[in-house]
Parts: structure tokens; C-alpha cells; sequence
């Protein structure tokens, strides 16, 4: 099983929640390990808890709420809002490149 | 403001961008009939207001409630040493009518809130978000979408920024459909007092949000929803995102599902899960 | 200026930046004992100085030899219509200190020239190019490595911004590294009175200036050099390249091969083909 | 002989030169068509002068001088400057993108 190697970038303070690095290298299993979707290629819903479980240093619930991403985060897929690609759902390729950002209020 | 009373000496104040190809003598008088208002005359406001009126916006309106503080001073540079403790509004209207004597200007020192935002907004082309807390941001977009009007949305805390334009032609999205409900704890709805601001990141994003208004204006915007986010200690500094269309199941601007509710009977405050802003120090 | 110079106030006016990680004391003491010049007073520099006096910045050069004019008024919002006809630094130097009463201020009402700008610029840490022509461009890059000082440089034209720090670091381009000779025609480095300029598009690379400015100083900086280059009319607008390391066989900043020679004994206007800027009108 | 696609982005004032737009997608052969170096591979070089012949439409000195791209142009590959990449020499790969980019001087 080969590993999908992507870049991760956290922004709008989200980069707080881990290890204070916007930018993060990491290597995932290109398909599912374990329950029933064993063996399925991996897509964003598992990438998110991959990240919560190996890179969130602190405050998880300011990441994950009930099991789903915490309202007020926007996620891009290469670039683009992940709604035009399946939110959750997006099948994850090797060298993609995903942003994380909170929502900013300041002003 | 019709042509006839474009002046010469207007051509000599506006020469520099009425020979670009695309603004010209109809550009130039397309600005100068427009109406903008500024929410917010702040970090974000400054910048904006300064540059919409030095273009030559003909009526601008600012609303903010707040007076000039000394904390005030390092980024939002339209107000002054000698201003402290005026309303910001009426400290902005001051230096853009030095900049500019012929903008008519509309100082408004209230609170943007449910009950006056249709009623002060609606003189208004386009609306600049330059507040800094949520529940303000989710007023100005049910009320944009409920007006019609685009909302040029700025944000900035930290080293970090934001802006889109949102309810943009029949098809952008409003706030609520990128962001349907709000961040879950008041702790990550900081404002700037909470979680610092770099000055000038201000005023690179309210500096944006002039430049997306006047485009709007002299019709020069491409009408592409897009989200830019801004990092200053970033490399590279700046990411374009191409963002969704509007959402049919979007409570604030959907054609189907559960509606957002009337402006006036919404309470914006709660459903940003604080206290942020006080709406009763506010008078209501 | 010694941390003991700092005062109780500056905690309040400064309080929204000294609370990022980065900033703090240590870096709000770093801007106040730092010296900054902006070259040019102009579309550029107007945001370039009002960022950098909000901020704190405590010793501020202004070098201009312009006065205050009527078309200046669209894009360059230090200056107001009751400055019309005074000299661009005096103008600019009465609203910084309107800003901020407690940076110094010079406010030098000279042009730029061979002879005189190794010992104008020298007191100074950074040095922002935000002049309008191509020999003053040179000039100062030349003058940059001969005085080992970073060159934050913007540029503005129609609908379009540049922005480049050069000399950054031990390896960092000069701008003969990028720009070996200069464009053929005079045509083709014409100014903005030639070209035309949307005035807010000054405003945003004029912020970014100071932003890198005080980078530079608080040493958040990372050191990389890369050009940043805008397009308010482009989709992405912003586009970020990174660059080249210094050219060993430079004329500016080289070890090898052709030196530019002594700035004093360089005839930058021939160098770049024309009679802007017109040196003898300056009084050489 | 396969066709690159070639995204090209000209700023600074150039796209004046190019029919007012700022963004030209060509096609260009994959080696060169004549001369002694007939069969080579395509490089910058060879796009300079075959943008200059086919989508140059007004005042050619302003882009190419002495059979050279004018002074006080800069030019991108894949948004890194072309001098790390080889300069004229660079050969070009389907799918790139080069931009031109006349340097400023205003204010
Ligand atoms: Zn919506
Ligand atoms: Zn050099």
C-alpha cells in the first residue's frame, strides 16, 4: 500500500491549534485501514481525523465538532472551495494540496 | 450627478484614471453618482474610505458607533491625535472631506443593528463589511441579499487577512452559504482587542475593499466569486480560492429549505453563541 | 530609544501589536529605535508613511522635492486640499505627526541625486524606493548595496503593482541583478502621468511596503527574496515568484566583471535613455 | 509531431502588444520545424521568436530587440524566475506556464 504524500496548510489561527506551523508535510495510507469501508480510497472525512488523531497538538474541539469539521472553516482542495469537489467526499490524490482556514471576524 | 456638472479642474483632480482604458469620462462619472457605504471606521474602514473618496465616490456613508480611542491610533489612520474621543464616524467624515471637499459625506454614529440595517443601508450601491465581530458580519449579509447589493467583506486579526465579495450577481454566494452557521465558541470569534492585529494588514485588505467597490462601480469586476486570503509572515503572501455559487439551500439567500427568518425578528447575538457585540450598551 | 524612554500610554496605542507572538516589547522597542526612509511621498509612499508612523516606527525620512498638487489628490491621501502648493514632505510630515506626535519626522524637500543620496540615506536602517522613474530607481539600488541597507521597492502603473525587496540579506538580487539595463524606450518607462494610475492600486503595494518594512525590523522577515506582482484586473490578482540570488557578474552588486562605477560619477539619466527625470531642473 | 499547450500571461503593460489580453493559451510545436537545429526540442528561445511572429500584434521592438526579448522584461516559468531555469535554453513541457512581465516605474 503505497502512502499519498500531501501539504497541509492551516491559516486564520487555525496553524494555533498545530504546533504553531502553517505549512505540514504528511504521509497517509492511500486507503481506508480499518471499520467497514476497510479498503476504500481515502477522502477528506478520513483526512480530517487523521489529522485530529497525528498532527492536533491542543483544543481538538476547536477543530472537530461532533465528529464533523467545526463550523466556521472553510476548506480548499488545490485551491478550490471543497463544496466544487465533493466536500467530505473527495477522493484525496497523491500531491494534493489542502488549506484549512477559520473564518477571521477581526477588523 | 450628471455631466454637466462634472467640472474642469474635476479633470485635473481625476486625469490620472479617467485616461485608463475601461474608466474614461463615463467611469469617472459613473463614481461620481454612486453611493457607498462603509460599515465600520475602523482598521478596515480607514483605508477603504480614504481611497473611495480620493477616487471620487460622490456619496459616501460611514456608520460606526464607537469613539476614537488611542488604541485606535495604530492602524486606523483616518482619526487623529486631536480627534480622541470623537465618533469615529464624524472623525473619518472630517478627513475625507479634506482629501475631498465635493464627496458628500454621511456620517451615521449609530450602531448597525436588526432594526435600523434595511433603513440605513438602502440609500447604498454597494456595502463595505469593515466590522470586526460575527454577528454583525451575518446582519450585513442578510441585508445585502435582502437589498440586492453586493457586500465587499473584509477581515484581518494578527498577521492574517480576508476579503470576498459576497451576493455578487445572481449567482454568488452570501456569507451564510460559505459559512452557515458561525464558529462554535466566542472564543474563536475574537475580536482584534483579543487577538492582536498588525496594523497594516488593515490596510492592505481595506485598501482591497475600495479597489473590489470601485470595479463594481465603473463595471470592471469580473463578477467571479473568488475568497482572498491574505497571510503576511506567509510565502507566497496571497491565495486566490474559486468559490461555490450560491447555495438553493442556503438560509440566508436559498429558494429552498429552512429561511433565515425576517432581519428585524433575527438575534444575531445568540446565533453567534456570545455577547459580542452588546447590543443592550448599544440601546436596544 | 530605550525601553525605559518607553511610556505607559505606548502600551495602550501600541497594545493590539505588542501582543502578537513575534512583536511583543522586544519588537515595539525595535521600532522605535529603527529609521526608516521613504523615498517619494507620492501614491506609493502616502500609505508607506502613514503605516509606518501608526506602527511606532521612530525615526521616519521623507525625501521629496515635489509640491502638493491637485491631480496628486486622487491616489496620495497624506496630502489635503488646503496643502495644495506646499512641498510633498513638509505635507506629509504634518500628517504623520497629526498620526503620531512622538515619531521624529525629517522632512528633506530635495530630489534625489547622485550627489547627494550616499549621505541622505545613510542614518537610515530601510529604505523604501517609492519614486516614479527608472533613474531614481537605480540610483537608489546602487546606493542600497553601496550602504548595505535592504531596498523595499514598489511600483504602480494603470491597473498593475510590483513589489521586490532588494539587497535582502548576504545573497539577496539587487535591481540590476533582475533589471541589468533598463527598458529601450523611453516610451516604455513612462510615468503614471503618462500612463495612468487607478490610485487605490498604489495603495495596496504601498501598504505591503511598509508591512515588509516592518518585518525587516521586528525580524520576522524570512529572508527570501521573491517579487510579488499585482493585477487589480487579473484573476489570481496576486502572484508570487520566487527569485534569483544575487549575479556574481552584477554591475551593481557583483563580485565579477563590469562594476556600474561610483554612483557619484554615473549619469543615470543617459543610463536610462531619456530626460526624465530632469536633473538640471532640480538644480544640478 | 505532438503540440504543446502552453499557458501564457503577459502584464506590466506587454498585453497592450498582444491584443489587450493578459492571458493567451497557444499551441506550439514540440520540436523545431527548420534551421540547423531542425528536430530539437522547443525552448524559450524558440517561444520568444515564435510568439513574436504569431501573436505579437503591435510594435515588435518593445518585446523583441537584436533577436533578444527587450531589456526590463522579466520573464516566468511556473512562477520562478526563467535565470534559475535555464533562461532561453529552459525546454518547454506541456502544461506550462510562462509570464511576461515588463517592469514598472510608476508611483
Ligand atoms: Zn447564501
Ligand atoms: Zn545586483
Amino acid at each position: 500500500m503505497v502512502d499519498l504524500k500531501l501539504k497541509i496548510e492551516f491559516g486564520g489561527g487555525l496553524e494555533l491549534l498545530f504546533s504553531n506551523r502553517r505549512t505540514h508535510f504528511v504521509d497517509i495510507p492511500s486507503t481506508k485501514q480499518q471499520g467497514d469501508r476497510e479498503g476504500e480510497p481515502v477522502d477528506m472525512d478520513f483526512l480530517i481525523h487523521w489529522l485530529r488523531s497525528n498532527s492536533l497538538k491542543e483544543r481538538p474541539e476547536l477543530f472537530v465538532e461532533n465528529e464533523t469539521l467545526r463550523p466556521g472553516i472553510l476548506v480548499l482542495v488545490n485551491d478550490i472551495d471543497w463544496e466544487l469537489e465533493g466536500e467530505g467526499d473527495y477522493r484525496l490524490k497523491d500531491g494534493d494540496e489542502i488549506v484549512f482556514i477559520s473564518t477571521l471576524h477581526g477588523g | 450627478m450628471a455631466a454637466d456638472t462634472f467640472r474642469l479642474d474635476d479633470y485635473k483632480r481625476y486625469g490620472r484614471q479617467m485616461i485608463l482604458d475601461g474608466i474614461g469620462l463615463p467611469g469617472q462619472l459613473k463614481l461620481q453618482q454612486a453611493a457607498v457605504v462603509v460599515v465600520g471606521a475602523g482598521g478596515l474602514g480607514c483605508p477603504a474610505l480614504q481611497y473611495l473618496a480620493a477616487a471620487g465616490v460622490g456619496r459616501i456613508g460611514i456608520i460606526d458607533h464607537d469613539v476614537v480611542e488611542l488604541s485606535n491610533l495604530q492602524r486606523q489612520t483616518l482619526h487623529t491625535e486631536s480627534r480622541l474621543g470623537q465618533p469615529k464616524a464624524e472623525s473619518a467624515a472630517c478627513a475625507l472631506t479634506q482629501i475631498n471637499s465635493r464627496v458628500r459625506v454621511d456620517a451615521l454614529a449609530n450602531a448597525l443593528t436588526p432594526a435600523n440595517a434595511r433603513a440605513l443601508l438602502e440609500p447604498y450601491d454597494v456595502i463595505l463589511d469593515c466590522t470586526d465581530n460575527a454577528a454583525t458580519r451575518y446582519l450585513l449579509s442578510d441585508a445585502a441579499v435582502l437589498l440586492g447589493k453586493p457586500l465587499v467583506s473584509g477581515a484581518a486579526q494578527r498577521f492574517d487577512g480576508q476579503l470576498c465579495t459576497y451576493n455578487l450577481g445572481p449567482e454568488g454566494p452570501c456569507y451564510r452559504c460559505l459559512f452557515p452557521r458561525p464558529a462554535a465558541s466566542p472564543a474563536a470569534a475574537a475580536s482584534c482587542e483579543e487577538t492582536g492585529i498588525l496594523g497594516v494588514v488593515t490596510g492592505v485588505i481595506g485598501s482591497l475593499q475600495a479597489l473590489e467597490a470601485i470595479k463594481l462601480v465603473v463595471g470592471l469586476h469580473d463578477e467571479q466569486p473568488s475568497l482572498l486570503v491574505y497571510g503576511a509572515l506567509s510565502a507566497p503572501p496571497f491565495r486566490s480560492v474559486k468559490l461555490r455559487k450560491r447555495r438553493v439551500s442556503c438560509p440566508g439567500c436559498g429558494t429552498e429549505g429552512q429561511k433565515a427568518g425576517e432581519i428585524e425578528e433575527t438575534d444575531y447575538v445568540r446565533f453567534c453563541g456570545g455577547a459580542r457585540p452588546d447590543w443592550e450598551a448599544l440601546g436596544l
